[in-house]
């Protein structure tokens, strides 16, 4: 069958049919600088109360990450992850968030959890060898620490998706790392929010590294934040270290999300000061000239100068902060020193609503094996 | 539970039987939500879901994209949000990609929470072979589900059974795995949409047919196979009784042991491969418990441990009634081994 | 710990320290409008031979998916996945490879195996029943039909990688659907490809429906082309529907793969004129106006216009093209019409080198249940 | 298949074994190619890659993207080129994105094209628990790949089976699942790394122990734990055989099936969870096989039916002596069940 036979071809020397722009990818393009406030004249514009608020909730996760980093030392945890020079981050992404929203923390964002209200022992619980989430995710809605990495971004998408059927003002803040945006569940998420125009932002911390691998065997593109426009929504660059630089872009990308406006993709360039976690040996793939350049751009310092000079921040208010987060250390000190004592028999409460017959049969039998034991 | 008075029954397909079930549940609560590839537009590439979009709106019974992790990982979070969803995969081999939301989030969110965050979420997955499908589009993937803990496998063999055990599905607290075999799609029988039975909790094997000289032991496509079995034993002077399985997670030992018991013998019969699938487990699980009252040993009848074959070549691979026979004869044997 | 404490920290107002742009994203965007040749005056600059060349493999094309088509009709094909109305982008492919690179065609695109060389009836193995892959893919350089959509762009990568690794002139072209865009696979395939600079090609056809979902329902990107810039790699977007187009920008993007320049992503926008499958309705999802405007920018009208415009192609050379095309089709029909005969024991003799215990009690089974079969 | 004259042994842990069975083969065979997450510049997450970038360069063994599909599924691409690439997966758990790939098209790929294109992967995963890891770092996922047909499913409990078995399945022409099991990385023996013994051919399974009364089937993570049972029953009277089986995909029937008839009794150890995990095959197989020398029905001691639990309650999940033990009662049970 030549063309002939196909009734209706003729000619068209025109864009093909269905073919229209569909959308202007310029305003979804990042800008070429990562964002930043602090030290521009922009900070000016700044709510000094909530510049002081972020500013102590900075120091508190600091030394949340310290005082969390020596119970590994002690034993009472058998893991951490560090958000040391991360608090920027892990505090706006808090922060920007209504009461009624959703966070969705991967593994590293204990400190996020915390900073929106999960008891830190609760938040804890994954990495000592206890339960997998020891705080109900609906008291704070904080979703549990996602291990398999950019799973729950999905799960942001959904309950995002959800909440917006339903007609109530929820917006969902899904966290994950740099490595993480190269899983195939990143890019799902980010492609079931945009055709849903759901209510979620995205924040990629990109801390430079997964594990060792270096951002550069990680990804070729401009920036994280490039990505965004393969999916038609904005992608944000912002200095992550720069708490109110990133508070702002989170807010602006919450406000636009419970406005009907749909995702936003935000990066925040940061740095994992510390080790991937106590188990790891950072020597064996950075060196310290690196880590140097990055204690020089601390976030805390960066806001501590601003506010400062600004008249804002007395010594007064940075002892006030220093001793508020002594006593939240000294609380999660003392409680994590506590045993915390788990049942057994609880292995089988929670499979199912109801244990199936086999579970019951195995429930029975180490019911026995601990009398048993009990008994001998 | 529902129950509801039988009304005349007329002939239905399990297709049907299945459609009028997600009808009936969404309609009777607004947290039950459709979700898949081409499940709305269209209705699905077996028009399981037709009908849906057009009755309860895009928002209820929705076109995803074409993506099985996502699909079910946004699923997660809305049930999180308290939605009941219901996911199509379109087809068994598909559902593959979505294994580590299923493993890791699905089975698993209840217990991580110590039961504060349940995941009422239904997964269909049209399974099995005999329909001529192209490659990935005749797997019997039950192995993988039925070793998660966390999830509940079911799967139906009865155009009443495919209403029923949907239902309970959905209302299931619980994830479940739903396992529609697709090659019983166009089966039917008499019964009635209007007035469909007793919805029944999931978890109980039923007796189709009773007999005394051996159990048969099934589920979902190979039920029908069993019952032309049994009855071609009859000319052999075998009186063969068989069990539909309908869930294998919860198993009802209670019901297959009964049974067996009885009979003091058994064959397991399934498309799925023989090695490390069910079967191995249900053979282990009456040996264990009915080692005493066994004539022979339990015996399989199973698809080959090979990739699922070419159609033109399926017929050779797919348990049928000689081969169901054969063991059968094979239950007799007392040998020197 | 304040801030104090973390040593070396210090206020600095610049971009964080690792960070700096990383490539210009603007090469990477595609351009607004689908790139054309056709009826632009760009096709003077044309090969006249290769178009002419290429006329003919459309038309041949179109036959070949009307044969298939017919062939299902009279059961001779389970089922046929019709690329009618996407001939410009299954021989564009095929023809922009060298002998020695490889194709990894999707379910869809048995015609650019074919056009590649691949026997017409090979290729069509899977779709009758037959075993799934019909030809040696060393043979022809080319990959298997791919089912699962999208999980053939990683092993093209692979491939592509693995030839440049042991230095061979490789380059790898893998085709997908607008559906299959959204799939993890795809994000993960561009991105090692990105990060490797592995010779690859991505070519999507975006042919506006994944079976019954139409695009709207996939992306809200502004085009599939521009998820290209956050891998890293540029995005071309080219009227599918226009060989020479199409033909140009994949022997660009060949190019540049073989000279080490790393991946291109190529969006070809055109319409799948037939439904789905022959099991497809399509009226159930698209109406009969859409159809038609795509009808009137049929791929062989465009090209024969311009052919003859230009005085490249005579009423004989369609004519050749046409018997040329008749002639397969006659081939096909008539090879397709001989029952195969498949070796039941085959079943065992592929799954592993050598069959296991296992495998090889299951043969013995089958083997005296024919020979009871043929006894009885 | 390589033999090497046995030379002076010195204390060496299975990690270090592992490491040496891939520097070998890479140093033999210029086409293997080690990929994976931090396996280059950091040598793993457990050091098992330690050194071979240095030796070998970024080509050989490279630090990958995170993405597990992406990782096996360019694997693949890789295979099909002729190289035989060595996957790593960085915890059991963490394979499951690639699942997809592996039982689509790694399984498949030599069945699909009638053995013109075979698939000599490699995919390394560490599995099991008893490490006190996190949820989602202890999972025992063999279940999963022993039903998938296609795949060698292989697992070494010995420092010097870590080497061989390693050898054997990255020079098998087909893909295997290489599970090792992570709570023996650091267990030691008297082993010779100049010096390996003969690499057999994966499908054979071994007595680590003779015994009359009973014999233990097990594998891996659990071989020690069986050893350990096996010396503690003297005290009780028993005399247990051990087998360790090594090899999942093949079986070896021949090896089980003697010790079982010879000894008339048999548990099935591992740490998998029970329902649907390797020992209803296994339990299932050997009651088919050895029914008439059976003195009890084969039993099994496995992971409860619950996801990973929690590493302070692992222990109680985990099949330690006295659930052996336990077990091993039971097989004198006679009783009217
Ligand atoms: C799916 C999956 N694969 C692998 C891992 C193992 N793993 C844990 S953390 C990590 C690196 C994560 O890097 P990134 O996403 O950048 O987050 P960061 O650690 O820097 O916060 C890896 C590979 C995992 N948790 N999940
Ligand atoms: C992983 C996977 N999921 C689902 C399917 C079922 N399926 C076959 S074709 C198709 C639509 C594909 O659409 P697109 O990628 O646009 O390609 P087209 O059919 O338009 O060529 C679907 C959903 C599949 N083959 N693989
Ligand atoms: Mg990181
Ligand atoms: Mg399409």
């Amino acid at each position: 069958m030549t063309v002939q036979e196909l009734p209706g071809a003729s000619y068209r020397p025109s864009p093909p049919p269905a073919w229209k722009p569909r959308t202007d990818p310029e305003p979804l393009l990042p800008d070429r600088e990562p964002y930043r406030v602090l030290g521009t004249g922009a900070a000016a514009r700044f709510d000094g109360a909530l510049a002081v608020r972020l500013h102590a909730e900075l120091v508190r996760g600091r030394r949340y990450n310290a005082q969390a980093t020596a119970l590994t030392k002690q034993g009472r945890l058998a893991v951490y992850p560090s958000s040391t020079g991360q608090e920027a981050c892990e505090v706006a992404a808090a922060v920007a968030l209504q009461d009624q929203d959703w966070l969705f923390p991967s593994y590293r964002d204990t400190l996020a959890a915390v900073a929106r209200g999960v008891d830190p022992v609760q938040a804890l619980t994954l990495l000592r060898g206890d339960w997998h989430s020891g705080y109900d995710p609906r008291e704070h809605r904080v979703a549990p620490l996602s291990t398999p990495l950019a799973t729950q971004l999905p799960h942001a998408v959904g309950l995002a998706h959800a909440a917006r059927l339903k007609g109530d003002d929820v917006v969902a803040l899904a966290m994950v790392g740099d490595g993480g945006t190269s899983e195939g569940d990143f890019h799902e998420a980010l492609n079931f929010a945009a055709v849903w125009k759901a209510p979620v932002v995205f924040l990629v911390q990109n801390n430079g590294f997964a594990i060792s691998v270096p951002l550069a065997k990680q990804t070729a593109a401009p920036s994280l934040a490039h990505k965004a426009v393969g999916y038609g929504m904005p992608g944000r660059l912002v200095d992550g270290n720069d708490v109110l630089a990133v508070h702002e872009v989170l807010t602006d990308a919450v406000r636009r999300a419970r406005a009907g406006g749909g995702p936003t993709l935000v990066e925040a360039v940061t740095y994992r000061i510390d080790a991937h976690t106590n188990a790891d040996d950072a020597t064996r793939y950075r060196g310290d000239t690196e880590v140097a350049a990055w204690r020089e751009h601390d976030p805390i310092a960066l806001l501590e100068h601003e506010l400062t000079g600004r008249g804002l921040l007395d010594e007064g208010a940075v002892r006030a902060a220093k001793d508020a987060a002594e006593e939240m250390a000294a609380g999660l000190r003392e409680r994590m020193n506590a045993d915390p004592v788990l049942d057994p028999m609880e292995l089988f409460a929670h499979v199912y609503a109801e244990p199936t017959p086999q579970l019951r049969e195995q429930r029975a039998m180490l019911r026995a094996e601990l009398d048993a034991e009990a008994g001998a | 539970m529902t129950t509801v008075a039988q009304k005349a029954a007329k002939p239905a397909t399990m297709a049907q039987a299945l459609g009028r079930a997600l009808r009936d549940a969404m309609a009777e609560d607004p947290t039950v939500h459709v979700m898949g590839e081409d499940v709305g537009t269209l209705g699905g590439v077996f028009r399981i879901t037709d009908g849906l979009t057009k009755e309860f709106g895009e928002d209820r019974c929705t076109d995803t994209p074409l993506a099985e992790a996502g699909i079910l990982g946004t699923a997660v979070g809305m049930a999180m949000y308290g939605l009941r969803p219901v996911v199509e995969m379109q087809f068994d081999a598909f559902a593959y990609p979505a294994f580590e939301q299923l493993i890791s989030h699905v089975a698993r969110m209840r217990n991580r929470t110590r039961g504060a965050m349940p995941l009422p979420i239904t997964v269909r997955v049209p399974y099995g072979g005999g329909i001529g499908g192209v490659e990935h589009h005749s797997d019997s993937s039950e192995a993988y589900y039925i070793a998660t803990p966390g999830l509940h496998v079911v799967t139906p063999a009865t155009v009443e059974d495919a209403y029923g055990l949907l239902r309970a599905s959905i209302a299931s607290d619980d994830p479940v795995v739903f396992l529609e075999p697709k090659r019983l799609y166009w089966s039917k029988a008499e019964w009635s949409p209007d007035a469909p039975a007793a919805v029944e909790p999931i978890g109980r094997a039923v007796v189709r047919r009773t007999g005394r000289s051996a159990t048969l032991i099934t589920y979902g496509p190979s039920l029908p196979v069993c019952m032309e079995a049994a009855e071609a034993a009859r000319t052999e002077g075998w009186d063969l009784e068989v069990v539909d399985l309908r869930s294998l997670v919860p198993f009802d030992d209670e019901t297959v042991c009964a049974s067996v018991r009885r009979t003091g013998r058994a064959v397991v019969v399934h498309e799925s491969g023989g090695f490390g699938g069910p079967g191995g487990e249900i053979a282990a699980r009456i040996t264990e418990r009915c080692f005493h009252h066994l004539e022979a040993p339990v015996l399989r009848v199973a698809g080959f441990d090979i990739p699922y074959p070419p159609p033109m070549l399926e017929r050779h691979h797919l348990p049928g009634v000689d081969r169901i026979l054969d063991a059968v004869a094979r239950l007799q044997w007392e040998a020197e081994n």
